[in-house]
């Protein structure tokens, strides 16, 4: 199903997903956004392994089990990350990254 | 168990106790309770040593116990005493006792104050009761570090820059000291055997000359630090005007001799012939300290820097007589230690409690206090005279003894530096005097002052227990000499065989 | 061109547009919902590798699960339409340039090198494998990672009620009011 | 042998006295601690007579000489192998002459005080401070070597202190006693040093063995010379130092005037009879060192003796305060003792001048303790200081008036009350030996005829002053010891010194020398004359003369503006000069530094800690550059 297309095409389109969720990430303001940003570069990761997988081991599994680990790792942190925010919120009224400074000096 | 961990084991119980403890009001009659058994046991410990001496042991360090507690570098949990440690101990516990009683009122988070005051303490005894380098640099740190906590928190004035610069000051001698200790560890055995921290072993080589010139000033800088060395003694008048009662009483009463036990025990006895190579430096540093403490303390205003220079000046003088490497020297440095821990715990005792009353510190807003306060007035009284060398009290015996002692050396340039040093008692007397009169004599100047109350029942028995021993080394100060003599017969022996003078 | 290849192009084109979508776009919910279409294609991607599974879990967990999870904290935070105002310039330059960097540097750095293609035959992935692997103490065996997986996903639960609850009465304000 | 062990308690007794008084006599019984501490103190002296009878007429006398005993030793602390401070009790002819002297003036003044002292608040205080002051005293005269001397010496200074400070709400009273304790701590830092450098010489403290003139001591101390004086003589004068600040000698003189702020009593104890010749009795018991090895500090015993004499009695003729009288007097009378150390031998006749020393401290403590007390009396009849508001009171205090006037004439040197002998002796010892010395004596005993009688003739003649309350004759406590110290001053110059206090300890003959003894006490009668004239009525004369010497009298009476020196070296000097500037360099410098040192720090940190923004974007930006970074330096760079 994959035969015409090299392992490469995969491998530069997970990169170019993670170094969008990369900029996603350095310059989105709001807490929720730049979660979606780290899920964008969990999701690259994932392509990549599996990426992996299927053409330089295709007998082995660990690829695929790997990123259905990441998922669920992603999912748990989804959650917690969530109830954090809305915790942040609760106390500054803002989910603005740059307003929640408190951690500095 | 041996005697010797009883004296780190006992504070540590008593914090146990403290911690466990509902009503806050307790506390302060465990800590009594606590550290009066560990003056019990100090008096014990002096009796067993007596006793053992008396009977023939002639053993450098005596209740010797050893445990292996870090093997790769081989580091031991080794302690030992010898007359020396048994009198800083007692000195210890005495003024401990004393600042338990001092510190009665204290309500501010009462348990966590004697928490860190306890645990200072078995920072102290520990230091004393070590043979082992690197353990005693671990009690020393662990004497150092609660008094940041008890500065910055129980103070006055500005205690967070106080407590601050007194840490970082000690902090950076134990940089200095911890260089120079390993320095020793890795020149402790040339002949190629495992390379040991503990100090008998060491003193039975020889450490490379090179080697004792480069770490002989860093151990002796290191513990001159806490010995308020010129020009490292700033922390020292800051400090202590700004720490509790106890803490200061304690601090220039005990901690400030670590530094010159250590200056003694470490730098000098392990390193003898740098020692005598370059004392001259650190005599005339330390000649400096002693007078220049002195005309400091001329020119203050407020009761704890006035006695704080006095510190700098009279813990000069321990080191101005360590250095002079002989044997008389050398035991009225440490009856000076004693001395002078027992009479500026007085000192700060006294003050404290003044300050309670008087709400200042400043001697140009006292005035009269004999007539209104008698009972403290004249312990203050007996402090100043202690202090400024009155015989029958340990100020004269042990400043004599050092006199003596330096002037004995057979060189005319420590002889001079000696009579140098021998003029401040003037200085003191100036200083001294002067407080007592503008402090306590004359008429009540301020309206205020007429209502005060004397002391207090557990002033007193702070006050008393201080005045009594000042007193009692003061009259009968053989027997202490002849401990400490006995003890630092082997040490001036060993000085002596490595420097032919 | 082949129509798996044609698939990838397809695939491929949505996952970038969309990817840069949810990092640029100036409304959260769009943004969310772009994410949606990333994960969406992703699972396609999944499809193609030849891993239905794992393609499954991806749209049930991510798509299904995760997305909808953040929507429910966009609505609980912020306004619906509301409007970022965008960062400085230079943080955004900079970050691209970062970015665009490390993109090259990484392909370049995968177009230089040579994938050895192995001659294996391809394992087939079937759900009874799956479960067998998952479940199995052998070597290949991970149901060590599994148990984990479940006392964190346990965990998480936990804490995530923990943390979310409202901590005390001084802090009862209405979420979606106050906003500045 | 006759066994003076039991001379311990000599010492022992005002200790414990002290201690029981000054710890609970306050609480439980303060109307009885006078009588408590008079009680002890005769106790004392009943012991120190039977130890002076015991040891002059019943001890064993080896060559004709009288031995020194020592009754008491133990080691106090033992400092080298050779050094080691003994306390103990030495026996020889002065410490027991001292040890009658002191007792028997001391139970005097306890006497004294009980009336005196009545109803003052502090009344045990008093006593308390009296018995320590009793035992240091002794303990000094007793000392068996020169460092308990020294300890005894302190103690003696610091009991000087509290006395003086005794009305401690007086702010005057307050300054004298840090003044005295202050400069003669001063004087003591040269004792010290001289003792340093006397025992590194010697390696011993031990009198018996220092003195002995036949010793190694003696014999080996004056080779090693040091800017031009043996060493030997540089310790002699540092010792002599020391003797100086107690015996209030020039320049440290300063202190005795003001110390007259104590209580009446106590100027009469410490401060004319006992303490302030505890320097003669420091020479006198070096004095074997003095005469063999340091002959040049012998000399200038001598010439500060001589000086102090001339200097206090021209002072002395200008003042008015009667105390501060007195106590000029004192330190002119201490300087003769001085003078006659100074121009003395050693053994035989040659020692005239130590045996007269010895014989004038003896006369001298008895009729100036009168005279002191003697003032007591009249201030507390009238309630002043100030001869000036005086006159007329010996219609009012007969026995007051006849003993003072006793005391005058034994201090003018009239034969044949004691201080004709005494003063008689020195002067002899004066002309063998130094005719300037002499000259300069002379000329104060006629100065002291003439200060002494322009004080009685102003205080109990002159003209009529009106008192507020009558005047009155003091109580019995008081006056028995008036009249037994005038008996003293009478008689004691018929005590054979001679044959009992000497340089050597034998006996050596003495004649009254006609061509000394007439002229001197013509020049006192002299003295006695112009007094007359000028007090002994109102009269122009006192302050015409004081008119025609404006300056002379201007400084004499503002003490030569001593006092205005030591003011300017102290307080701008030391306070202003050194004390300040080194506090401020204390602070600002070397404190400074530490500081600089801080704040360096600090500074960087507060720069690097921008990187600390807490913004968590900034972080990741470092941290992706970062990996990029390291990524391209592993990857292309590094090879």
């Amino acid at each position: 199903m994959n035969t015409g297309i090299p392992i490469q095409y995969f491998l530069i389109l997970a990169t170019i997903m993670f170094f969008t969720g990369v900029y996603g990430f350095l310059t989105r303001r709001n807490l929720i956004t730049i979660l979606m940003s780290v899920e964008l570069i969990l999701n690259s990761v994932n392509i990549n392994f599996l990426a992996f997988n299927r053409y330089l081991y295709p007998n082995k599994l660990e690829g695929m089990f790997f990123s259905l680990f990441v998922i669920a790792v992603a999912a748990a942190e989804v959650a917690v990350a969530i109830a954090i925010i809305i915790n942040i919120y609760r106390r500054f009224t803002t989910i603005n990254v740059e307003d929640v400074n408190e951690m500095k000096f | 168990m041996d005697i010797l961990t009883l004296f780190v084991v006992i504070p540590v119980l008593t914090i146990t106790g403290i911690l466990f403890l509902k009503d806050t009001r307790h506390v302060r009659l465990v800590s009594a309770f606590g550290m009066g058994l560990q003056l019990l046991l100090a008096a014990v410990l002096v009796f067993l040593y007596l006793s053992a001496r008396h009977a023939g042991n002639t053993a450098e360090m005596l209740f010797i116990k050893d445990y292996l507690w870090f093997k790769s570098l081989n580091i031991h949990y080794a302690v030992g005493v010898d007359g020396i440690s048994v009198a800083m101990i007692a000195l210890t516990s005495l003024v401990l006792f004393a600042g338990i009683f001092a510190s009665w009122e204290i309500e501010y988070l009462r348990k966590e104050f004697f928490i860190s005051l306890i645990l200072l303490s078995s920072g102290v005894f520990g230091f004393f009761i070590s043979i082992d380098l690197f353990t005693m640099f671990l009690f020393y740190e662990l004497a150092v570090i609660p008094m940041y906590l008890l500065i910055g928190i129980w103070g006055t004035g500005p205690k967070e820059y106080s407590a601050m610069k007194l840490t970082l000051m000690l902090m950076g001698g134990s940089a200095l000291l911890l260089v120079g200790l390993l320095g020793i560890y890795f020149n402790s055995s040339p002949d190629g055997n495992l390379l040991t921290f503990n100090i008998l072993e060491i003193s039975k080589v020889v450490i490379p000359l090179p080697a004792q010139r480069l770490f002989f000033p860093l151990t002796f800088v290191g513990f001159g630090v806490l010995g308020a060395l010129f020009p490292f003694h700033t922390w020292s008048p800051d400090g202590h005007a700004s720490a509790p009662t106890a803490v200061s009483m304690l601090h220039a009463g005990v901690l400030m001799k670590l530094g010159g036990y250590g200056a003694f025990r470490v730098a000098i006895f392990l390193m003898p012939e740098a020692a005598s190579e370059l004392s001259w430096i650190f005599i005339i540093l330390t000649s400096i300290s002693v007078i220049y403490g002195a005309f400091g303390a001329i020119a203050q205003k407020d009761l704890k820097y006035i006695n704080a220079y006095s510190s700098v000046s009279h813990c000069g003088l321990v080191l101005f007589a360590v250095l002079m490497m002989n044997k008389t020297a050398m035991d009225g440095a440490i009856l000076q230690m004693i001395s002078h821990g027992l009479i500026t715990a007085l000192f700060f005792a006294l003050i404290g409690m003044l300050y309670g009353r008087t709400h200042t510190r400043m001697i140009n807003e006292m005035g009269g206090l004999m007539k209104v306060i008698p009972f403290l007035s004249v312990c203050y009284v007996i402090a100043g005279l202690a202090s400024l060398g009155l015989p029958g009290l340990s100020g004269f015996v042990a400043e004599m003894t050092i006199f003596v002692g330096a002037f004995q050396h057979p060189e005319l340039f420590y002889r001079i530096v000696t009579i140098l040093a021998v003029s401040s008692i003037v200085i003191t007397a100036v200083y001294i005097l002067r407080v007592v009169a503008i402090l306590l004599l004359g008429p009540t100047t301020n309206e205020h002052f007429d209502h005060l109350t004397d002391a207090k029942w557990f002033e007193k028995i702070s006050v008393v227990t201080l005045i009594g021993s000042v007193a009692a080394i003061g009259l009968a100060p053989f027997w202490l000499s002849t401990m400490i003599g006995t003890s630092l017969q082997p040490i001036v022996d060993r000085i002596i065989a490595l420097n032919p003078f | 061109m082949a129509s798996n290849q044609i698939m990838f192009i397809l695939f491929a084109a949505m996952i970038i547009v969309f990817s840069v979508l949810t990092v640029t776009s100036r409304k959260i919910l769009r943004a969310a919902v772009y994410l949606l279409f990333v994960l969406v294609s992703t699972s396609g991607l999944y499809f193609m590798l030849n891993y239905q599974f794992l393609a499954a879990v991806q749209l049930t967990l991510y798509a299904g699960g995760i997305v909808v999870l953040i929507i429910f904290s966009i609505l609980l935070t912020s306004h619906i339409s509301q409007k970022f105002e965008s960062s400085g310039w230079k943080k955004n330059v900079f970050s691209a340039i970062a970015a665009i960097t490390g993109a090259i540097l990484s392909i370049i750095t995968i177009l230089d090198y040579k994938f050895s293609a192995t001659t294996e035959a391809a394992k087939e992935v079937d759900m009874r494998l799956i479960g067998k692997s998952l479940l199995s103490v052998d070597y290949d065996g991970y149901v060590l990672p599994f148990e984990v997986i479940s006392v964190l996903l346990l965990a998480t639960m936990v804490a995530a009620i923990v943390i979310a609850k409202k901590s005390g009465p001084a802090k009862t304000q209405s979420p979606t009011l106050n906003q500045e | 042998m006759i066994n003076f062990s039991y001379t311990i308690w000599i010492l022992l007794l005002p200790f414990l006295m002290f201690l029981l008084l000054g710890l609970a006599g306050h609480k439980y019984f303060p109307k009885l601690s006078g009588l408590i501490g008079t009680g002890g103190l005769a106790v004392i002296t009943v012991l120190s007579y039977i130890t002076a009878f015991k040891y002059f007429f019943t001890s064993e006398k080896v060559e004709g000489a009288y031995q020194k005993i020592t009754a008491f030793n133990i080691t106090w602390l033992q400092l080298t192998d050779k050094l080691h401070i003994d306390l103990g009790v030495l026996l020889d002819p002065i410490s027991v002459m001292m040890l009658v002297m002191i007792t028997t003036v001391s139970l005097m003044v306890h006497i004294y005080s009980l009336g005196y002292m009545k109803g003052e608040k502090g009344f045990e205080r008093f006593f308390a401070f009296l018995s320590l002051f009793s035992f240091s005293m002794l303990g000094l005269v007793l000392a068996t070597n020169i460092f308990q001397m020294y300890i005894f010496w302190e103690l003696v200074g610091v009991s000087s202190f509290l006395l003086i400070g005794f009305y401690y709400q007086k702010p005057s009273a307050v300054r004298a006693s840090k003044k005295a304790f202050i400069v003669t701590r001063f004087a003591d830092l040269g004792f010290l040093i001289g003792i340093l450098i006397l025992s590194f010489n010697t390696r011993t403290f031990d009198f018996i063995t220092l003195t002995d003139p036949a010793g190694a001591a003696i014999a080996q101390g004056g080779g090693i010379a040091f800017m031009g004086l043996s060493v030997m003589t540089w310790s002699m004068i540092f010792v002599f130092m020391g003797g100086v600040g107690k015996s209030a000698m020039f320049p440290f003189h300063i202190w005795l005037p003001d110390a007259m702020e104590g209580p009446t009593p106590v100027s009469a104890l410490i401060h004319a009879a006992t303490m302030v010749v505890a320097g003669v009795y420091l020479v006198a018991r070096m004095f074997p060192i003095y005469a063999f090895s340091a002959p040049a500090a012998l000399d200038v015993v001598a010439y500060v003796g001589a000086f102090s004499s001339l200097f206090a009695a021209v002072i002395a003729c200008t003042q008015t305060d009667i105390k501060r009288v007195l106590a000029y007097s004192t330190m002119s009378q201490i300087g003769y003792m001085m003078l006659a150390l100074g121009v003395s031998g050693y053994g035989g006749h040659a020692g005239l001048g130590y045996m007269a020393s010895m014989f004038h401290l003896f006369t001298h403590a008895m009729f100036k303790a009168l005279l002191f007390l003697g003032a007591g009396a009249i201030i507390h009849a009238v309630h002043t200081n100030y001869m000036t508001e005086m006159g007329g009171l010996r219609k009012y205090l007969p026995i007051t008036h006849m003993t003072f006037l006793i005391a005058c004439l034994t201090i003018a040197g009239i034969p044949p009350l004691s201080g004709f002998f005494s003063k008689d002796e020195i002067l002899a010892a004066a002309f063998h030996n130094n005719k300037l010395l002499f000259a300069v004596e002379y000329a104060v005993a006629g100065l002291t005829a003439f200060y002494m009688f322009r004080l009685y003739f102003s205080i109990f003649w002159g003209k009529d002053t009106h008192y507020h309350h009558t005047p009155h004759e003091a109580p019995a406590t008081m006056t028995i010891p008036l009249i037994v110290l005038a008996i003293g001053s009478v008689f004691t110059g018929l005590i054979p010194f001679n044959e009992l206090v000497t340089s050597d300890g034998k006996v050596f003959e003495t004649e009254l020398e006609l061509i000394v003894a007439i002229p001197s006490v013509l020049i006192g009668l002299l003295g006695i004359g112009i007094a007359f004239v000028m007090y002994r009525k109102e009269s122009e004369i006192p302050d015409k003369l004081a008119a025609t010497f404006k300056y002379g009298y201007k400084w004499a009476y503002n003490k030569f503006y001593m006092d205005e020196l030591y003011l300017f070296v102290t307080n701008k000097i030391i306070f202003r000069y050194i004390s300040e500037p080194v506090a401020w360099f204390d602070r600002h410098i070397v404190d400074g530094t530490m500081n600089a040192i801080a704040s360096v720090t600090q500074n960087v940190s507060f720069r690097i800690r921008g990187f600390q923004s807490g913004q968590l974007q900034k972080y990741a930006f470092v941290f992706v550059t970062g990996a990029i970074m390291l990524a391209i330096l592993f990857i292309y760079l590094w090879k």
